[in-house]
């Protein structure tokens, strides 16, 4: 089984309760794979929640005639997993705080981007159909 | 998911089972305003239970401690596991948390 | 989740040994999209064994240089599941016998086509690179 | 997969645990051809543990029907849940074999 690539790739509407079936559901693809326990309950969980409550939120809006799209890719090597959303895109690296200095510690927001980069091996966005965003994890 | 919410001695305990997410954060920070707005001053969030928590579960948590300090009270959290904590740690929100490990450390230190 | 698509790809070598484990992955998908408990037992299970011991007995003929190509792709539609393998190709219609009838009954073969036919809504056979078997079946 | 064996009174009883398919089929084949070598001629076959059963594995027990036959010996099969049963009328093989509902009526019918 050494060439088994598993994908799950779905649309759903832009509301924020749909999170937790997509994420269980890449979940168990990647433990299919037998990705480290930590990466099943920690790095895949918490940065493609991340990246979905962005999508939903920010980049549609939370509009209902706005889709976001799920593709994720897994096989022994990595992870890949695309999140689009129907929003006019942002810009990355200004994006992002640091949301561990002194003066942001108390804050209640600004730490989904910070998560996703600590999270995973890469944090890319493209502007091919809408924003997406590709987050990928190398198997450990 | 869902909140359990009981009184141990004059602390307020409440664990968390399954995700604490963007989905579901608000129903616990609701839960808990309502007792601090009853007079309730010592809080303990228990984990044990708990999957993952994105950055607004933190962030529900870190507005909590805020409100609940403001009131006088205390805010304290037990039962971390492993990826929990290094969560804590990444975010370095365990400078901001008296965590314990089990929930009756956590109860003894009030 | 209606518009949830799951996939499983990868490469076998020629060793029947394989079947087992794929035949659980892809019906595992179709599980996760609730298809019909006799779909998840009977005819996706038996429909691909034939599928994939044909590919590696006859067409592949066992040799260990030569690969075994799955490809499966489930929504809540339909299952599409595409078995390539590296032979020079057969006749789908000449190959089937009835093994029903008082001559074949007895037989010991030939049994194989004819399930996947009974337990597929289709089955059709390309050339596209090697010999491709596409079976599918709309969830019930 | 695995086959587990044994003797009941005069019959011996099969059971297939997991699935019959070309990866597998040989060992049952073997394992009953070795016991009407020994000289036994009523068989049972308890699909109570089986999943899926494909071309081959029906091979396999039409061929051990016709050897079993040939030496004046009797299978019989029991317990086919009833995807199994679809199977065997699917390609009516459940007009080849002697099919109990349970493994007691097959031991009773020999
Ligand atoms: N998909 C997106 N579309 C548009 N803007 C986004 C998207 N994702 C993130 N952003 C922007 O990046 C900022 C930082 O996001 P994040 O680090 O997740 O923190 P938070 O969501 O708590 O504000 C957001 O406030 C938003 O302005
Ligand atoms: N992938 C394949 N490549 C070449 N020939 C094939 C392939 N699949 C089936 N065939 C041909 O079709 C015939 C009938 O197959 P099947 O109905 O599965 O019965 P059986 O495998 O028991 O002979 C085979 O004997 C073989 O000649």
């Amino acid at each position: 089984m050494e060439h088994v690539r598993l994908a799950v790739e779905l649309d759903i509407p832009s509301d924020v309760r749909y999170i937790e079936d997509i994420v269980a559901m890449v979940t168990r693809q990647c433990a299919q794979l037998s990705y480290a326990p930590r990466q099943l309950a920690l790095n895949v969980p918490v940065a493609l929640t991340e990246a979905l409550s962005n999508a939903i939120l920010y980049g549609n809006r939370e509009r209902p005639d706005r889709h976001v799209h799920v593709r994720a890719e897994v096989d022994r090597e990595r992870l890949v997993v695309e999140v689009s959303d129907e929003g006019t895109g942002f810009d990355l690296e200004t994006s992002e705080i640091d949301p561990t200095s002194p003066e942001n510690l108390l804050r209640e927001d600004g730490r989904g981007l910070f998560l996703m980069r600590r999270l995973m091996d890469s944090v890319e966005r493209f502007d091919d159909r809408g924003n997406v965003i590709r987050m990928t994890l190398r198997r450990s | 998911m869902s909140f359990s919410i009981r009184k141990q001695g004059d602390v307020v305990v409440v664990d968390v089972e399954g995700q604490l997410i963007v989905g579901n954060r608000q129903e616990l920070k609701q839960k808990v305003l309502d007792e601090l707005e009853k007079g309730e001053r010592k809080f303990l969030i228990d984990f044990s239970q708990t999957g993952y928590i994105d950055s607004s579960g933190l962030g529900v948590l870190v507005s909590l401690s805020k409100k609940i300090r403001e009131q006088g009270g205390e805010l304290r959290l037990a039962n971390l596991n492993d990826d929990l904590k290094t969560l804590f740690e990444l975010t370095k929100l365990d400078t901001l948390f008296q965590i314990a490990d089990t929930r009756e450390r956590a109860l003894e230190s009030f």
